[in-house]
């Protein structure tokens, strides 16, 4: 049976006060179980899991299925390490692992070849599991004059393998109300980070990030309820703003940094702005929703969207956009952080840092992993930031 | 009556079994390596002979194996450990078809045949992280006895997660636990479970068909052996002749040699290695 | 008179500064760390307290540092080992810029400036056989404590390279040489060799300037100072034996000094929520 | 009836000739560096060469020059470098190599290296992409991305004809036209499309005799070592793509093989066992990673290294010369396609090869430096053992960085592979005796 737009997934939240409504949604993007896509399921849902960074979520949305964010797990590869060798990041196993595991069920997978890694992790996942496992081929040269019309008959082509896993032919105008939807979606994400930007003191950073994270794991129309019934109460908060050192994090456009980490930065510091999950919230302005709705969305990953250091644009010299989120957010400083064996992430410290020196930005250069367990060398860092400013 | 034995020179303990024509072990041997590789060899085979009443003459026919193998100069022909730890654990366990063996610096699974025959093996390549050599490290950061790390750790009740088990940061990151105040047990157990995941994706590689066993020093440590079971929902065959595998299968080879009284059943290229970086 | 307290809680030991607002010493003490945290920092404190001949009453200010800085329950503040190193180095040598720190564990490299403040820092990742754990556990398999063999190191002819990444691979390679018996010596100073090959590179990922001043356990080796100083090709700063375990326990209390005057200059606390206890 | 002397001429004409080639090419880097000429960067998979050769712009395949520090012994110097420059030690070693060149002026222990006026890289390997970026940092240099898109699932490769095919060809056409256009700016003259044609010429005869002379060492014994010979030939199937010489060394290299394949002259050992080699080869200990094989009698008979870093050239496609911009657009996507292939579905690759060469083992290479051809090793060959259940052996190191090449633990893990493979050899035969007795 196909479910309706209405399946809820995600009620926890409901009629509680902001504090443990936030609660609810830490523990629902902590928990390696992804239950709301289990939920999805049980109510005969169909779902298909998108690896990092963007992928045109409104394709498979407009079928009727879920789109997951596939972004790996804080949990051990106990099935997945014997499928990889050593020298590879960390959410290449765990995101296999959650497959091999059984801890979510997928009706189809997509992988972009972002790197070097995660280029292959669609061919393993196709050895290992028979629905359709796709390679999505986003342009590498968006400055050529075909990639244009090349996205669009690549989105087509994906429309029809959709069409074939979901069962269900997907119109124009179903697609034009996903764009609605997710246009909304896109709005909402905006301005949670303009209480991030403008009022750090009102949000943790750590629950800034598990709103973020729950629209790659639940319906974006009850996503957008949820943005819209707290984010009102998140600015009505009386919280004081606190003497404390801003700070912009570079490094989560792919693996996430463990919850605690984030958590424990939030403590020192103000996360005034970063890159976390920057796949979910890669088209930067609305997407048309008149002409060809595929047209609309190949044209905005071309014309309107985010960087990240697994995308080369001539028109988006990364340093220049760091620089930029660095001065928009008025932070003090950057960590500019990448998980550890991430290729693109370690590679580009290397410019953020010449850029930043040359700059006179304070920064510092760390690496991490989804499941570490200790943070003392990390947390000695941001101290060491907090007190240069302290004995100043 | 005629004998055959095999000298495992591990990097950090030295293995000597003798056996007889019936591949009953009658003399057998262990000592710390320590400095003089040479001699350590030497010594653990004297002792197994004494152990057993043998004279050298005796003894017709000795393979030396481990990361020592070509440093056993009384020996007849090397081979290596990851043959003789197949061979010894079917000859122990004939159901064997997974061998784990946990030593020093490295972490072997390896997949047999009914045979002995090694038809396929995994070992940690990058670093020693997760070897048994991270318990050592652990047990002297917390200043007790390694033959105590099982029991101790037996009485978690509720474990630790551990994700670093690099043995030069072992220290550190147990006394981080410390001072953290969590209880001794329960950080030893997360070093367990944690040692025993990566050893299970080892075996997971070369595929876990029928029985296990279990060989090498770390066997007798009973807090490991139920890690292992935990994670592979499945028993160990352990024996006490476990830590002394290597040597085993060592012997079991050269007495091949003895009964088929020709050369070598493997010959091994005998090109002393030395490091590439050298 | 004010006076203050800077206590280090380091992985291996504990030590205490007394020191008067002219900078003077009063006391010293230190003590190995083991693992009750809280109560090793306590029984350093009322050593050095007893070393300077005064009561807990009269210190005004105790900053703690080092792995066990938030055990301390009796601190005001607690401070990163780099900013008390860099603290300590530059009241030893004001003209350091460029701190390297290595101990057993961890290796820093920070590069300060001319009012000791870091400026960027890098620490070594969580595996490299280039910590100070790595020489003692050579040392330890050849038989020899760290005062025989930095005195034998002195001897070494022709060190012999040691580059495995991991430091229990690398002790093969250590094995390997031993039986193919190298001097334990020329062992021991490759091993030194191979370190400071780690270390430097950290400096250099700081952008390192002079002057350099090196702290930390490893100093125990005395062949260390004088071995990074060839391969960076400068003058090295090397605290003597005596005070060098004291730099990062001087850093804090010189640290608490100033921090007192901001306090009193403010009349107000301005301890950035989280830095404090 | 070939007499000694050819005997003597022909075997080995191969290296002799391939290794000159390869002092000319350099020869010819340091010349365009002395008279500050252009030269443009290029890589192995989708080199482009056909139309840069077309402009006679000189090319520098940094990852030969990289690789070449490596063999030279002189790699971890530049390691060094570029580590503390602030690349990371778990990054390619090959970019680490090349960026400490740069810093160094360009001084390569072949020769100087021209700097780049223009790099041209494809999305057939993401770091091309980051390498290429270092350079416009470095330099500004202009980079231009080919984008070749490959297959998106295991054995659903669009054919030429297919509307799939065709908007991926498209693409690649208006790329390449894009690609001619800068050229004729940086080098300020006009595309030559008859010197193109030509060039294109050279190109199908290399492709036609690679591909000719993979095939021929399925003979028994081998002819040649597919990871130490097989290097050679890569070389200058690269560096002299849609050149005259380049064309007639393949030719010639042809006749040899073709001759000792004839007179069942085989590789220097006497061949016990066949290995396939998968993944990268050990370039720190080139020669003795080589041994710690040869001593056993296995020799190398094939490799997908000579599939991928051939850029898939191996396949032998041959360029539609009547429209020859279309036909270079459907050749690059074919060929780099192919070479993506026999990395992420190397087991396919690999069955592939099992089939023609009666192969007894597959070392499987992955390494530190390369996600691109490592990550998918582990799990291909459990399928390939699954599938094909030929024996194989897994060893990690790296194609550049010594610090993680371990020869004792590298010939610990050989030995006991040996070991293995010949105790069942003879128990087979043991138990093949018994049956006739």
């Amino acid at each position: 049976m196909m479910t309706t737009t209405t399946t809820r997934v995600f009620d926890e939240w409901r009629d509680k006060s902001l504090d443990d409504a936030l609660l609810e949604c830490r523990d629902q993007v902590e928990s390696p179980d992804f239950e709301t896509v289990q939920r999805w399921r049980d109510a005969g849902g169909k779902v298909a899991g998108h690896f990092q960074v963007y992928f045109p979520e409104e394709i498979v949305h407009a079928a009727g299925m879920l789109p997951f964010k596939v972004r790996g797990a804080p949990l051990e590869p106990d099935h997945a390490d014997s499928h990889f060798g050593s020298y590879l990041c960390s959410i290449i196993k765990t995101s296999m692992e959650l497959a091999l595991s059984g801890r979510v069920e997928l009706d189809m997978f997509i992988s972009h070849p972002i790197c070097d890694a995660a280029r292959n992790l669609a061919a393993i996942w196709d050895r290992n599991f028979d629905y359709p496992c796709q390679i999505l081929y986003l342009p590498q040269n968006p400055n050529s004059s075909g990639s244009v019309e090349y996205l669009f008959r690549e989105y087509d082509r994906m429309r029809r393998v959709t069409e074939e896993v979901a069962g269900c032919e997907i119109t124009p105008s179903a697609l034009a109300n996903s764009i609605a939807v997710f246009n909304t979606n896109r709005q909402l994400l905006r301005e949670l980070y303009e209480i991030k930007r403008e009022t750090p003191w009102l949000i943790a950073a750590e629950d800034a990030y598990a709103l973020v994270s729950l629209a790659g794991m639940m319906p974006r129309e009850e996503h957008n309820e949820l943005l819209a019934t707290l984010l009102p109460k998140i600015r009505e908060r009386t919280n004081k703003a606190e003497d404390r050192v801003r700070i912009v994090f570079e490094g989560g456009f792919c693996e996430q940094p463990p919850f605690d980490l984030v958590r424990m930065l939030g403590r020192t510091s103000y996360l005034v702005d970063d890159d976390l999950q920057i796949g979910l919230r890669w088209l930067t302005e609305d997407v048309s929703v008149d002409g060809d709705p595929l047209e609309n969305l190949a044209e905005a990953y071309i014309e309107k969207s985010s960087y990240s250091a697994v995308q080369h644009d001539l028109r988006k010299p990364k340093e220049t956009m760091l620089i930029n989120r660095i001065r928009a957010a008025r932070a003090d400083a950057a960590i500019l952080a990448a998980a550890k064996m991430c290729e693109p992430g370690l590679e580009e410290q290397v410019t953020y840092t010449h850029a930043l020196d040359a700059e006179k930005i304070a920064y510092f250069v760390s690496e991490f992993e989804e499941n570490m367990s200790s943070f003392d060398s990390l947390e000695l860092q941001v101290e060491t930031f907090v007190e240069h400013l302290l004995f100043a | 009556m005629s004998y055959a034995a095999g000298v495992d020179v591990g990097s950090t303990q030295t293995k000597a079994v003798v056996i007889d024509e019936h591949r009953n072990i009658v003399g057998r041997s262990l000592l710390d390596t320590g400095a003089n590789v040479v001699k350590a060899a030497e010594s653990a085979f004297v002792a197994a002979l004494a152990q057993g009443d043998i004279d050298e003459e005796e003894v017709e026919y000795v393979i030396g194996t481990g990361y020592g193998r070509y440093r056993v100069t009384f020996g007849n022909s090397q081979i290596t450990e990851i043959s003789c730890h197949g061979r010894g654990a079917v000859h122990l366990f004939p159901e064997t078809r997974t061998v784990v063996d946990m030593g020093g610096q490295d972490t072997k699974a390896i997949s047999v045949n009914a045979d002995g025959e090694v038809t396929d093996f995994c070992m940690n390549d990058k670093c020693a992280a997760g070897t048994g050599r991270f318990l050592g490290a652990a047990a002297a950061a917390l200043d007790i006895p390694i033959d105590q790390l099982g029991p101790v750790s037996l009485k978690s009740s509720k474990p630790i997660k551990i994700t670093t088990t690099c043995t030069v940061f072992a220290e550190s990151e147990v006394l981080a636990w410390i001072g953290k105040g969590k209880k001794i047990e329960d950080i030893l157990w997360g070093v367990h479970k944690s040692i025993a995941s990566r050893s299970a994706g080892l075996m997971r590689r070369v595929g876990i068909d029928s029985e296990i066993t279990f060989s090498g020093g770390v066997s007798r440590n009973n807090g490991m052996v139920k890690a292992l079971e935990e994670r592979l929902e499945q028993p160990l065959n352990i024996s006490e002749e476990c830590h002394y595998m290597g040597a085993v299968g060592a012997a079991l080879f050269a007495l091949d040699h003895v009964e088929a009284g020709r050369a070598p059943a493997i010959k091994t290229p005998a090109t002393m290695t030395t490091e590439a970086r050298s | 008179m004010t006076i203050t307290a800077g206590i280090d809680v380091g992985s291996t030991y504990t030590k205490a500064v007394i020191l008067n607002h002219d900078h003077e010493i009063l006391g010293t003490a230190v003590t190995p760390t083991g693992f009750r945290l809280t109560e090793v920092a306590r029984a350093t404190y009322d050593r050095a307290l007893d070393d300077a001949g005064i009561n807990e009453e009269d210190i005004s200010y105790v900053i703690s540092t080092g792995a066990g800085r938030h055990q301390v329950d009796f601190k005001d503040l607690h401070v990163t080992d780099l900013t008390a190193g860099a603290r300590g180095a530059n009241f030893l040598y004001p003209g350091t810029r460029t701190i390297l720190d290595v101990g057993g564990q961890t290796m820093k490299a920070s590069r300060v400036d001319e009012s000791a403040r870091v400026q960027s820092f890098r620490l070594n990742d969580k595996c490299a056989a280039g910590t100070g754990a790595f020489l003692e556990k050579t040392a330890r398999y050849m038989g020899y404590s760290t005062e025989e063999i930095s005195v034998l190191m002195g001897t070494s002819k022709e060190p012999v390279p040691i580059s495995g990444v991991c430091a229990v691979f690398a002790e093969s390679e250590v094995i390997n040489h031993l039986s193919l018996g190298t001097a334990p010596a020329d062992i021991m100073q490759g091993a030194v060799e191979s370190l400071t090959g780690r270390s430097v590179q950290l400096m250099k990922r700081v952008r390192t300037e002079p002057e350099f001043t090196l702290i930390g356990g490893i100093l125990r080796f005395e062949t260390m100072g004088a071995s990074v100083s060839k391969l960076l090709d400068a003058e090295v700063n090397v605290p003597d034996s005596e005070m060098v375990q004291h730099v990062l326990a001087l850093g804090c209390a010189l640290l608490a000094h100033r921090r007192l005057e901001k306090v009193r200059e403010e009349g107000r606390s301005m301890a950035p929520a989280g830095t404090s206890a | 009836m070939k007499t000694l002397e050819d005997r003597q001429e022909l075997v080995g004409r191969g290296n002799r000739e391939g290794a000159a080639l390869f002092r000319d090419w350099f020869a010819e880097l340091e010349q365009t560096a002395q008279d500050g000429g252009q030269a443009a960067y290029v890589f192995v998979m989708g080199s482009t060469n056909e139309i840069l050769k077309t402009f006679d712009i000189p090319v520098v395949f940094p990852e030969i020059t990289s690789l070449q520090t490596a063999v030279r012994r002189m790699a971890h110097e530049l390691l060094d470098e570029a580590e503390d420059y602030g690349y990371s030690p778990d990054i390619c070693g090959y970019v680490k190599a090349d960026v400490a060149v740069q810093l160094r002026g360009g001084k390569h222990p072949m020769g100087q290296l021209p700097t780049p006026s223009l790099s041209v890289v494809t999305n057939a390997c993401n770091t091309y992409i980051k390498w290429g970026e270092i350079w416009e940092r470095m330099y500004e240099t202009p980079m231009f991305t080919i984008d070749v898109p490959g297959t998106r699932q295991a054995g659903t490769q669009s054919a030429p004809g297919s509307s799939d095919f065709e908007a991926d060809r498209r693409y690649v056409e208006t790329q390449l036209g894009e690609l001619i256009s800068l050229c004729e700016k940086i080098t300020g003259t006009s595309f030559d499309i008859d010197k193109f044609r030509e060039v294109l010429g050279h190109a199908n005869t290399m492709s036609r005799c690679w591909n000719r002379v993979l095939e021929l060492n399925a003979a028994q014994p081998s002819l040649f070592n597919a990871v130490t010979d097989g290097t050679i030939f890569l070389g200058v199937a690269n560096a002299f793509r849609g050149t005259a010489e380049g064309a007639r060394y393949f030719e010639r290299l042809v006749e040899e093989l073709e001759y000792k394949a004839a007179n069942g002259i085989g590789q220097t050992i006497e061949e016990k066992y066949r290995l396939l080699f998968v993944g990268v080869p050990c370039y720190p200990i080139f020669r003795r990673f080589n041994e710690l094989f040869s001593e056993w009698g296995g020799t190398f008979v094939n490799s997908t290294y000579l599939w991928f870093a051939s850029g898939g050239t191996n396949r032998g496609y041959e360029y539609d010369l009547s429209d020859p911009i279309a036909g270079l657009a459907e050749g690059m996507l074919l060929s780099v396609r192919d070479a993506m292939d026999s990395m992420f579905h190397q087991d396919l690759a690999i069955a592939d090869m099992a089939k023609d060469f009666n192969v007894d083992g597959v070392i499987y290479h992955p390494i530190k430096s390369c996600r691109t051809v490592s990550t998918g090793l582990a799990d291909g060959r459990r399928q390939m053992t699954e599938d094909l259940g030929i024996p194989s052996l897994f060893i990690e190191s790296d194609m550049m960085d010594r610090r993680v090449v371990s020869e004792a633990q590298m010939k610990n893990r050989i030995d006991a592979f040996f070991e293995g493979l010949v105790t069942r050899r003879q128990h087979a035969a043991a138990a093949t005796r018994e049956s006739q007795e």
